[in-house]
C-alpha cells in the first residue's frame, strides 16, 4: 500500500469537516473520490498534502506514519498535490511555476525532459512561458497547475478537479494524460466532479457524502451503481 | 525675612513636609532635568542630615519635558498637600502647561532653568525665576562671537526649539549683518544625519557657527562639521553645557567650542558643593546643578523659618535675599531674578570634554 | 525581477488593455444623438460592436461583434484563452477597449465606472470565485442589493425611517435569493468556508442581488457534478423566465446546449461561428477548435 | 510546523471566558442588553470616584498622575481609537497618520482661540467645535482623495508622511508657533451655581464626562454606520475592492467617507485635548502617538466597538498607572515602555484576534494575490 | 527658497545624499524582503540596525578603542573594520532571527490576520530600544574615529572622501550578491513563491519555515552593513537611532516598490539625495517633508512605487 488512510477526522474551526475517512491507494493505482459539494473531497486531498493538521487518525505513506509531517517534508517523499483553486504563482512566469514544480529535484536533466513533455501535453504553455500566471485565462491556469504539479515527478499525484474549466476538447485530453502517466508508473489520487469519466479511467473508487465513506468499489462498479448514477452522473 | 550663608541655614523643627521637583528625567534632554534634580536632591540630603532623616521630603515628577504629559503630572502634584514648593519646571515648554495649574493651586516654584522670557509676563504669582531670561544669554553670545572671537562671517542655526529658535534669534539681531546663512535643524532626537547643513556652514565660509539647541544635536553637529574639515568655533547657549555636547563630538572635536550660560561656573560656587556633589553623584555637577540646589535650600529655609503652608512659602519668596552658593537672589515683583543679580559666563570646553569657566560675560 | 516591470495588472504598452482605473485621460464619453445613430441593432439590450482589446503585442479580443435581446440565454463559448472572461472584463468595465464600442440599451459603456455598469443593470460573476470572505453569505448578497438602495451615509447615520426600511427589505431580498439558490441554510457563515460549490451559487445570488437586466455568468457550473448541473440548468431558466437576460460562458456542452437560445464561439479573440446551437453545434470550425469528435463530451 | 499546531486562532481559558460573556450578553432580550449598557455608562461616569471603593479602588487609581486627569486622557485615547477603528477596522485602510487629523483639530482651535495666535481672534472655545470638525473632515478629504488608489501599505507609508508633514509644518512655520506653542487656549465654557467655572484647571474630572458624551456620541454614530449599508460596503472594500466595485459599491465615496468619518472623530479629540490642556506645541504630534493608538485598536480588537474603546483605554491606562509605582527600587515608570511593549506582544499571541474580536474575522491587507485581472 | 545656495552646493550636497542613500537602501531591504514574503512591515526592523550600531562599538571596543582614541594604522583599520562588520551583521542578523522566532512565528502559527503582525511588531520595536536604551542609560555613544575621511578626488567643489566612496561600493556589492542570490538561486524562488503562494509553496516542497528565517537573516544581515557605514559616518549612535533612519528606509522600500530589492536600492538613493537637495533648497528642517511630497507624488502617478512590486506579487 502506498497510501494508507486510517480514520481521520479533520476540523475547520468548530466544524468538523472529516468524520473519521479511511482509505488507501496502491502503488500504480488510479483511485477516484467522487461526492457532491462539501462532501469533504478537496478536504481529504489537503489532509493528505499536509495542507491541513487532522484532528485524530493517521495517514501512512509508503509505510512511513507521516501524519505529523510537514506539507513540504511530504513532497520530499514524493507526494505532490495540484489545489482546487489552482494555486498557482501568480506573480511568476509560466516557466518560473514550471521550474517551482521541480524545485525539490536535482537532476537536471530529468527536468528538461519533463517539461519539455509538459509544453508538448499543453503547447499553450508553451506559446505563454513568459507569460505571468496570474494573467492566464481560466482554462490556461488549470493546464499551468496540473503540469506544474507533473513537474516535480512525484511518487503519489494528488489532482483535485484537474478538468475544472477546461474547454471539452481538453478534458478529453486530461484525462488521456492521467492514464497514459499512470501507466508508465505514477500512482494518481483523483478528485473529479466528472464522474462518468473519472471511475471509468479509475481502478477503484471512493464516494464521499458529508465527511464520510459511504460508498467503495471499482470503478466499474461504482460507475454502474444505481445510487452513484442517480446522484453523481446525472442519469435522469 | 533675609538670611545669610548657605551651609548654616536656619534649621527649624518644621518637619513632615514636602518639595517638589518637576521636569524631564526621562526623554531626549533628560541629561539636563537630572543634573537640576540631582543638585536639588543633594540639598535635600543635606538639610536633613542637618534637620533630622526624612525632616523634608523630595518628591520627583518626570514630565519628560512634555508639555502634554504636564498638566495631568501637575494636576497630581497639587492633590498632595503636603508639597509647599517646587523646584522647576525645567524646561519652557512645560513651564507654559504646568504654570497655570501651581498659579491656581497656590503653591509657589522657583525654576533654575526654564529661560524663556514671557514665562515672567503671565500674571503668575507663584512664578520664580532663580536665573536670568534669555534676553540676557543670547547679547552675551552674540558679544562673544562679535568681540572674543572677532568671527566676520557667521552661521546660525537653531533647532526649532522655542528656547533654541528664541536664543537663536536674539543673536541673530545682535550679531546684524555678520550673520552670512542660517539654517534649522529638527529637536534633539529626531535627526542625526546633519550632512545638509554641515555643507551649508561649510560653503558660507563662516568661522564661527552659533547654535540655538541642546547638547545632543549640537555635539553631533560638530562631529559631523570636523569630519568635514570645518576648523570654526561652536558657540551655544546653555542647553549644549552639558558634559554630554563632549561625548556625543569627542573629545578633541568639541574642544574650543563656547558656551553660554546666564550662571556662574559651578566650580566657583561657594562652600563644598562641588565636592559634595561629586560625592554624592559620581559626577561633576551640570548646567545648573548649583542652581537647583539653592532653589530647594531657599524653600527649605522658607519651611524652616515657619512657612508652612504654600501662600506663606510664596509670601516669604517675595521678599526673600539669599546668597546662595551660586548668586544672591532677590526676586522681581514678576518673579524675574533681580537684574544686579544676573550673570552671565562663558564656557570653553577643554580637550578632556569638560567646560572650563572662560569668561563673565559683561553687564548690558 | 529579470523582466522590465510595469503597471499593476497590464503589459507594458500602456494605451492598450489598460485598467480602467489607470490614470490615462478618459478620451470621449460619447454619447448623445451619436449613439443613436450607431445603433444598428435596434431592440438590443447589448451590443458588442467590433471590439479589440491587445495585451501588449497579445490580441486578446479582436473586432468581436455581437447583440443580446432581452429574455435571451446568450451561450458565449470558445476554447481556453479564447477571451470569454476578458469579454465579461471590457463589459463590466474593467478593461477599455482598445477600439470598438459596447452599448447596453443603446448607451456607450466607454469611459463609465465599474459601479456605474452595476447600476445600469448588467452584473457578473467570476471564474474565480471573488466573493467578500469574510463576510457571511448573506452579507455577500446584501452587498449586491445595496447597489438598488437610494439612502447611504446620512440616512444610515440618522437611522432614517426609509432607511431602515431599505435594510429590512434588502435582507428579506437578498435570504429570498439564497433561497432560490440553495444556500440559505448557509446565509449565517463566511463565505470562505464555504465549499466551491456553494461559492459559486453565492457568487450568483450576490449578482442577482444587483437587480441587472443582463446577468453575465462565467463558468458557473465549474465544479458541479452532473446532478448538480441540472439543477443549476433549472435556476438558470427559472432566472430568465423571471426577466433577466443571461450571457452564459461554460464548457460544459449538455448544458450549454441545454439551455441556450443563441450562441457565439470565439478563438483567439475571434468571432468563428454564432447561431442557434443546432447549427453551432455541428459547424466543422467549431468542432475543430473547440468541441472535438461530435459527441457529447460530458 | 505551523500547520500541526492548533491554528484556529486558539481559544485557551481567557477566551472562552470573555468569548462566552459575549455571547451570553448576545443572547440576552434587546431591553436588558440597553439595562446592562445604561448601567455600563453610569458606572464609566462614576469612574472618578472609584478610589472610595475600598480595597480594590486604590489599586485601579493610578499613583502618579491624578486619577481624574488620567480618566481624561484615556477618554480621548478611546475617541481616537473608535475613529481609527473607522479607517483601519472596517475600511481597511491602513492609516500610520492618525495623529495628524488629532493635531488639525487642536491647532484649530489654538489659532482661533489663544490669544498667542496671529489671527487675534480670541473665540471662546465652543465657537472653534464646529470650524475644527469642518476642518478635519475637509483635510481627511484631502488626505484620502490622492490615496484612494493605493492599497494597503502604501497608503500606510502615505498617511505616515501626512501626519509628519503636519508636525513639521507646525514645527517650522511662524503661524503654528512650533515649539513655542499656544498658550491660554480657553477652556469649555459652563460656570457652577457658585460662580466657580465648570471647567476649571485643577479637576479634569468634569473634562473626562465631557469626553464621556462626546464618547457616547461617536459609538452612536459609528454603530449607525456600521450596521447599515455603509459598513458592509466598507467591509466589501477592505476584502476585495474591485469586486466591490463590480458589485455597485461607489468604493471611492465610502473610502472617502472613512477617512472623513475618521478624521472628524481624531478632530474632535484634538479639540478636547486643546480645551484641557490650555497650553499646546507640536512636540505633542509625533508619528509614536499614531502608532500607539493602531495599536490601542488592534490589541483590543479592530473593527468592533467595544475592542476600540477597550484597546483605547489600555494604552492611555498602562503607562500612567505605571507612574509611581516602585520595582525592584526603581520607579517602574521608567521600565514603561519596555512593559507596554512585551504586553503588547503577549497580548496578540494569546489574542491574535484582539482581546474584543470582531464578529468577522479581519482579513485587511491580506494576501491579494489573486490581484490580477478578474476570471 | 534658496536657489543660489541649492546650486552653488549642488555637487556636494549630492555626493552626500548618495552617501546617505546608499545606507538607507541597505537599510531598506530588510523591509522589503520581509514584506515582499510576509506582507508585514516588520517595524523591529529599526531595531535589528540599531543592535548592529552597538554591536561594531563593542567589538572595536575589545580592542580598547573608543571615540576619544587616536586613529588607528591603516591595516589595523581594514582589520577593525572587517571585523567591526562581521560582528554587527551577526549581531543584527540573529536579532533579526529573534524577533521572527518570539514575535512573529507563534502569531503564524496561530493564523493571526496581517494587522497582529504589524502590531507585534511594533511591540518588538518597543522592547528592543527600550532594553538598550535601559542598558545604556539612553546616552549617545561615539565611535571611535576609525576613518578619517579624505577628499580623493574633486570635481568643482565636490569632494568625495574616502569614507563616501566605501560607503557606497559596498552597499551596491551588498546589493549586487543579494539581487544575485534571490533572483538566481533555488532557494531564492523558494522565498518569491512563498511571498506569492505559502500554501503551494509548502506543496512544491519549500520549507516556509526556512525561507522565511532565511528572509529575516538575510535582511539583518544587511541592516548589519548598513550599521556599521551609519556609525563610522554619522559617529554615534544611540538606543533609538533606528526609528528614524528607519522610516526613511521604509519611505526608501515603498518609492522603489516595496518587495522589490533594486527598488529598494534606486528609493534609497533617491530619498538620500532628494532631502539633500530639499534641505539645501528650504531648509534642513524640510527636508523629511521634501521626502514625503515626493512619495507622495511618485505613487500618485505609479500607485506600486518607481519599478513595481516584484518579489510578491503580480507584475504583469
Ligand atoms: N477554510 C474552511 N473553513 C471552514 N470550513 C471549511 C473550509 N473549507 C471547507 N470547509 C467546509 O468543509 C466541508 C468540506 O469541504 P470541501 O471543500 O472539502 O468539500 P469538497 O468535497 O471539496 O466540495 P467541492 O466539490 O465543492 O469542492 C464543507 O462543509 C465546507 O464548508
Ligand atoms: N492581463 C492580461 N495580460 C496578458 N494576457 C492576458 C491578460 N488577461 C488575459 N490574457 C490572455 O488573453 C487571452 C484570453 O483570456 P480569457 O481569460 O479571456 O480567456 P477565456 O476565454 O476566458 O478562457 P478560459 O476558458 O480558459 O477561461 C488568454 O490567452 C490570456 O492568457
Ligand atoms: C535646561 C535648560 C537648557 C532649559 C532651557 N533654558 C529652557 O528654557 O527650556
Ligand atoms: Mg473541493
Ligand atoms: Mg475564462
Amino acid at each position: 500500500m502506498l497510501l494508507e488512510i486510517s480514520d481521520i477526522t479533520l476540523l475547520y474551526g468548530r466544524i468538523q469537516a472529516l468524520h473519521g475517512i479511511s482509505l488507501h491507494v496502491d502503488e500504480g493505482e488510479i483511485v477516484a473520490m467522487i461526492g457532491a459539494n462539501g462532501a469533504g473531497k478537496s478536504t481529504t486531498m489537503r489532509a493528505v498534502s499536509g495542507l491541513r493538521p487532522v484532528a485524530s487518525g493517521s495517514i501512512k505513506f509508503n509505510g512511513e506514519d507521516i501524519t505529523r509531517l510537514r506539507a513540504d517534508l511530504r513532497v520530499v517523499r514524493g507526494i505532490c498535490q495540484s489545489p482546487e483553486g489552482r494555486g498557482l504563482f501568480p506573480g511568476m512566469s509560466v516557466q518560473e511555476n514550471l521550474d517551482m514544480g521541480a524545485y525539490t529535484r536535482r537532476d537536471a536533466a530529468g527536468i528538461r525532459t519533463d517539461q519539455d513533455r509538459v509544453f508538448e501535453l499543453f503547447p499553450r504553455l508553451a506559446e505563454r512561458r513568459k507569460q505571468i500566471g496570474g494573467t492566464l485565462s481560466g482554462g490556461e491556469q488549470q493546464m499551468l497547475a496540473v503540469g506544474r504539479a507533473l513537474m516535480s515527478r512525484p511518487k503519489l499525484l494528488l489532482l483535485d478537479e484537474p478538468s475544472m474549466g477546461l474547454a471539452p476538447m481538453l478534458i478529453q485530453q486530461i484525462f488521456n494524460i492521467i492514464t497514459e502517466i499512470n501507466q508508465q508508473g505514477m500512482t494518481i489520487l483523483l478528485v473529479e466532479q466528472n464522474a462518468q469519466q473519472a471511475l471509468s479511467r479509475a481502478h477503484r473508487g471512493y464516494v464521499l457524502e458529508t465527511g464520510r465513506i459511504v460508498k467503495t468499489g471499482t470503478g466499474a462498479d461504482l460507475l454502474h451503481d444505481p445510487v452513484v448514477k442517480e446522484a453523481y452522473l446525472g442519469v435522469a | 525675612n533675609s538670611d545669610s550663608g548657605s551651609d548654616d541655614a536656619a534649621g527649624g523643627g518644621n518637619c513632615g513636609f514636602e518639595i517638589a521637583f518637576f521636569g524631564a528625567l526621562t526623554g531626549s534632554a533628560a541629561g539636563l532635568g537630572v543634573n537640576i534634580e540631582q543638585g536639588a536632591e543633594l540639598a535635600v540630603d543635606q538639610y536633613n542630615t542637618k534637620n533630622g532623616k526624612d525632616c523634608v521630603t523630595l518628591k520627583k515628577f518626570d514630565s519628560q519635558g512634555s508639555p502634554d504629559v504636564a498638566p495631568g503630572l501637575a494636576r497630581q502634584l497639587v492633590t498632595d498637600k503636603k508639597i509647599l514648593g517646587i523646584v522647576g519646571p525645567a524646561f519652557s515648554g512645560e513651564s507654559e502647561a504646568a504654570n497655570p495649574i501651581f498659579q491656581e493651586a497656590g503653591i509657589p516654584l522657583i525654576t533654575p532653568s526654564a529661560t524663556r522670557t514671557s514665562l515672567a509676563t503671565k500674571g503668575w504669582k507663584v512664578f520664580h525665576r532663580a536665573v536670568a531670561n534669555d534676553d540676557a544669554q543670547g547679547p552675551a553670545a552674540a558679544g562673544y562671537i562679535k568681540n572674543s572671537l572677532k568671527a566676520e562671517k557667521v552661521f546660525v542655526g537653531d533647532d526649532q526649539s522655542a528656547y533654541g529658535a528664541g536664543l537663536a534669534d536674539i543673536v541673530k539681531a545682535k550679531l546684524g549683518g555678520l550673520v552670512v546663512a542660517s539654517d534649522k535643524t529638527a529637536a534633539d532626537g529626531k535627526q542625526t544625519d546633519f550632512s545638509a547643513t554641515v555643507q551649508k556652514v561649510v560653503s558660507s565660509g563662516s568661522t564661527a557657527f552659533f547654535y540655538g539647541g541642546y547638547y545632543q544635536n549640537a555635539g553631533l553637529l560638530r562631529k559631523q562639521l570636523t569630519a568635514a574639515g570645518w576648523t570654526g568655533t561652536l558657540v551655544a547657549g546653555d542647553g549644549v553645557n552639558d558634559p554630554g555636547f563632549a561625548k556625543a563630538a569627542g573629545n578633541a572635536a568639541a574642544a574650543g567650542s563656547i558656551v553660554t550660560c546666564p550662571c556662574a561656573p559651578a566650580a566657583k560656587a561657594g562652600g563644598t558643593f562641588v565636592a559634595d556633589y561629586k560625592a554624592k553623584w559620581n559626577v561633576d555637577p551640570g548646567t545648573y546643578s548649583d542652581v537647583a540646589f539653592d532653589a530647594a535650600n531657599i524653600l527649605m529655609q522658607g519651611i524652616g523659618a515657619g512657612n508652612t503652608t504654600p501662600q506663606k512659602l510664596n509670601d516669604y519668596l517675595t521678599g526673600v535675599d539669599y546668597a546662595g552658593i551660586a548668586n544672591t537672589y532677590k526676586f522681581t515683583s514678576t518673579g524675574e531674578l533681580d537684574p544686579a543679580q544676573i550673570k552671565v559666563w562663558a564656557f570653553k570646553f577643554d580637550a578632556n570634554g569638560t567646560a572650563q569657566p572662560d569668561q563673565e560675560a559683561p553687564k548690558i | 525581477m529579470s523582466e522590465p516591470v510595469s503597471d499593476d495588472r497590464t503589459w507594458d504598452d500602456a494605451t492598450a488593455g489598460t485598467p480602467v482605473d489607470a490614470p490615462i485621460p478618459t478620451s470621449n464619453g460619447s454619447s448623445g444623438p451619436d449613439a443613436a445613430v450607431r445603433h444598428p441593432h435596434p431592440g438590443a439590450l447589448l451590443e458588442v460592436d467590433d471590439v479589440t482589446l491587445r495585451f501588449g503585442g497579445l490580441v486578446a479580443l479582436d473586432k468581436v461583434n455581437f447583440s443580446i435581446y432581452p429574455g435571451e440565454i446568450f451561450g458565449l463559448i470558445g476554447p481556453n484563452g479564447a477571451g470569454k472572461t476578458t469579454c465579461f472584463n471590457v463589459m463590466t468595465g474593467v478593461y477599455r477597449p482598445t477600439s470598438g464600442e459596447i452599448r447596453f440599451e443603446g448607451q456607450p459603456l466607454t469611459g463609465k465606472k465599474k459601479h456605474e455598469i452595476t447600476r445600469l443593470g448588467i452584473a457578473r460573476t467570476f471564474q474565480n470565485i471573488r466573493l467578500f470572505p469574510e463576510m457571511t453569505a448573506l452579507e455577500n448578497v446584501m452587498v449586491g442589493a445595496d447597489a438598488r438602495h437610494l439612502t447611504s451615509v446620512p440616512g444610515a447615520l440618522f437611522r432614517l425611517p426609509r432607511h431602515r426600511r431599505e435594510e429590512r427589505e434588502g435582507r428579506e431580498k437578498s435570504m429570498e435569493l439564497l433561497r432560490t439558490v440553495g444556500i440559505e441554510k448557509r446565509a449565517g457563515e463566511v463565505s470562505r468556508s464555504l465549499p466551491y460549490g456553494d461559492q459559486r451559487r453565492l457568487e450568483i445570488a450576490r449578482a442577482l442581488a444587483t437587480d441587472p437586466k443582463l446577468l453575465c455568468l462565467d463558468e458557473p457550473a465549474a465544479g458541479f457534478n452532473p446532478a448538480e448541473k441540472e439543477r443549476l440548468l433549472t435556476l438558470i431558466r427559472g432566472i430568465r423566465d423571471s426577466g433577466v437576460t443571461i450571457l452564459l460562458v461554460e464548457h460544459d456542452m449538455r448544458l450549454v446546449m441545454g439551455v441556450v437560445d443563441r450562441l457565439v464561439v470565439l478563438e483567439f479573440g475571434r468571432k468563428i461561428a454564432d447561431g442557434q446551437p443546432a447549427k453551432v453545434r455541428t459547424d466543422p470550425r467549431v468542432i475543430a477548435a473547440y468541441l472535438g469528435e461530435p459527441t457529447d463530451a460530458a | 510546523m505551523s500547520q500541526h499546531r492548533k491554528s484556529t486562532g486558539g481559544s485557551g481559558g481567557i477566551h472562552l471566558g470573555l468569548d462566552s460573556i459575549r455571547q451570553w450578553f448576545q443572547g440576552l432580550p434587546k431591553l436588558a442588553r440597553w439595562g446592562i449598557g445604561a448601567v455600563g455608562v453610569l458606572a464609566a461616569f462614576l469612574l472618578p470616584y472609584v478610589g472610595s471603593i475600598p480595597l480594590i479602588g486604590p489599586q485601579i487609581e493610578t499613583q502618579g498622575v491624578d486619577w481624574p486627569s488620567a480618566l481624561f486622557n484615556m477618554s480621548y485615547f478611546v475617541l481616537l481609537a473608535l475613529g481609527l477603528n473607522v479607517v483601519v477596522g472596517y475600511a481597511g485602510l491602513l492609516d500610520l497618520g492618525y495623529v495628524g487629523f488629532f493635531a488639525i483639530g487642536a491647532y484649530t482651535v489654538a489659532v482661533l482661540c489663544s490669544p498667542d495666535s496671529e489671527l487675534g481672534t480670541m473665540w471662546p472655545w465652543l465657537a472653534a467645535v464646529p470650524i475644527a470638525i469642518v476642518m478635519t473632515m475637509l483635510s481627511g478629504l484631502i488626505l484620502g482623495w490622492p490615496t484612494l488608489r493605493l492599497r494597503g501599505d502604501y497608503l500606510a507609508i502615505v498617511t505616515l508622511g501626512f501626519a509628519e508633514i503636519i508636525r513639521i509644518v507646525a514645527d517650522s512655520s511662524e503661524f503654528l508657533r512650533g515649539d513655542r506653542g499656544f498658550g491660554g487656549i480657553p477652556h469649555p465654557p459652563g460656570r457652577l451655581p457658585d460662580g466657580a467655572a465648570i471647567f476649571g484647571v485643577r479637576d479634569a474630572t468634569p473634562y473626562f464626562w465631557l469626553g464621556l458624551c462626546v464618547i457616547l456620541l461617536v459609538i452612536v454614530i459609528v454603530r449607525n454606520l456600521d450596521r447599515s449599508r455603509v459598513g458592509r460596503s466598507w467591509v466589501a472594500v477592505r476584502e476585495d475592492e474591485e469586486a466591490a466595485e463590480i458589485m455597485g459599491v461607489r468604493t471611492i465615496k465610502f473610502k472617502l467617507w472613512a477617512f472623513a468619518t475618521g478624521a472628524a472623530v481624531a478632530g474632535l479629540g484634538g479639540v478636547l485635548f486643546a480645551g484641557i490642556q490650555g497650553f499646546m506645541n507640536s512636540s505633542t504630534f509625533i508619528l509614536q502617538f499614531s502608532i500607539l493608538i493602531l495599536a490601542g485598536v488592534v490589541m483590543g480588537g479592530a473593527g468592533n466597538i467595544a475592542g476600540a474603546i477597550l484597546g483605547g483605554a489600555i494604552i492611555a491606562y498602562i503607562p500612567d498607572r505605571l507612574r509611581g509605582v516602585e520595582i525592584a527600587g526603581t520607579d517602574a515608570f521608567e521600565y514603561r515602555f519596555l512593559i507596554f511593549g512585551l504586553a503588547i506582544i503577549l497580548i496578540m499571541i494569546f489574542r491574535p484576534q484582539g482581546i474584543i474580536p470582531s464578529r468577522r474575522r479581519a482579513m485587511e491587507f491580506k494576501d491579494r494575490a489573486g490581484e490580477v485581472a478578474p476570471q | 527658497m534658496n536657489f543660489s545656495d541649492l546650486i552653488r552646493d549642488f555637487g556636494p550636497l549630492t555626493i552626500t545624499g548618495l552617501a546617505q542613500g546608499a545606507i538607507i537602501a541597505l537599510f531598506a531591504l530588510g523591509y522589503t524582503l520581509v514584506y515582499g514574503v510576509l506582507r508585514l512591515i516588520n517595524f523591529a526592523h529599526s531595531e535589528v540596525f540599531m543592535v548592529g550600531t552597538f554591536a561594531c562599538l563593542v567589538v572595536w571596543g575589545w580592542f580598547g578603542l573608543d571615540q576619544n582614541s587616536a586613529t588607528p594604522a591603516t591595516g589595523a583599520v581594514i582589520g577593525l573594520l572587517v571585523l567591526g562588520l562581521i560582528g554587527a551583521m551577526v549581531v543584527s542578523g540573529v536579532m533579526a532571527l529573534i524577533v521572527e522566532v518570539a514575535a512573529y512565528r507563534p502569531l503564524r502559527r496561530r493564523n493571526a490576520p496581517p494587522l497582529a503582525f504589524l502590531i507585534t511588531a511594533i511591540g518588538a520595536s518597543v522592547v528592543i530600544s527600550e532594553a538598550v536604551g535601559i542598558k545604556t542609560d539612553r546616552n549617545i555613544r561615539g565611535v571611535p574615529p576609525l576613518i578619517q575621511p579624505s577628499t580623493v578626488f574633486q570635481i568643482g567643489n565636490m569632494k568625495v572622501t574616502n569614507l563616501q566612496i566605501l560607503i557606497i561600493v559596498l552597499a551596491l556589492v551588498m546589493m549586487f550578491v543579494l539581487d544575485r542570490f534571490i533572483n538566481g538561486t533555488r532557494l531564492g524562488r523558494g522565498v518569491r513563491a512563498v511571498a506569492q503562494n505559502p500554501d503551494s509553496a509548502a506543496l512544491m516542497g519549500v520549507n516556509k519555515t526556512r525561507v522565511i528565517s532565511l528572509v529575516f537573516l538575510l535582511g539583518g544581515v544587511m541592516a548589519g552593513v548598513a550599521s556599521v557605514m551609519y556609525v563610522l559616518k554619522i559617529g554615534d549612535t544611540r538606543y533609538d537611532a533606528g526609528f528614524l533612519l528607519g522610516i526613511e528606509a521604509f519611505t526608501a522600500a515603498v518609492l522603489g516598490g516595496i518587495g522589490n530589492l533594486r527598488g529598494a536600492l534606486i528609493g534609497g538613493f533617491i530619498l538620500g539625495v532628494a532631502e539633500n537637495y530639499g534641505a539645501g533648497l528650504f531648509g534642513t528642517q524640510w527636508k523629511n517633508v521634501v521626502a514625503f511630497v515626493l512619495l507622495i507624488a511618485i505613487l500618485m502617478f505609479r500607485p506600486t512605487g518607481l519599478l513595481g512590486e516584484s518579489l510578491g506579487r503580480a507584475r504583469a
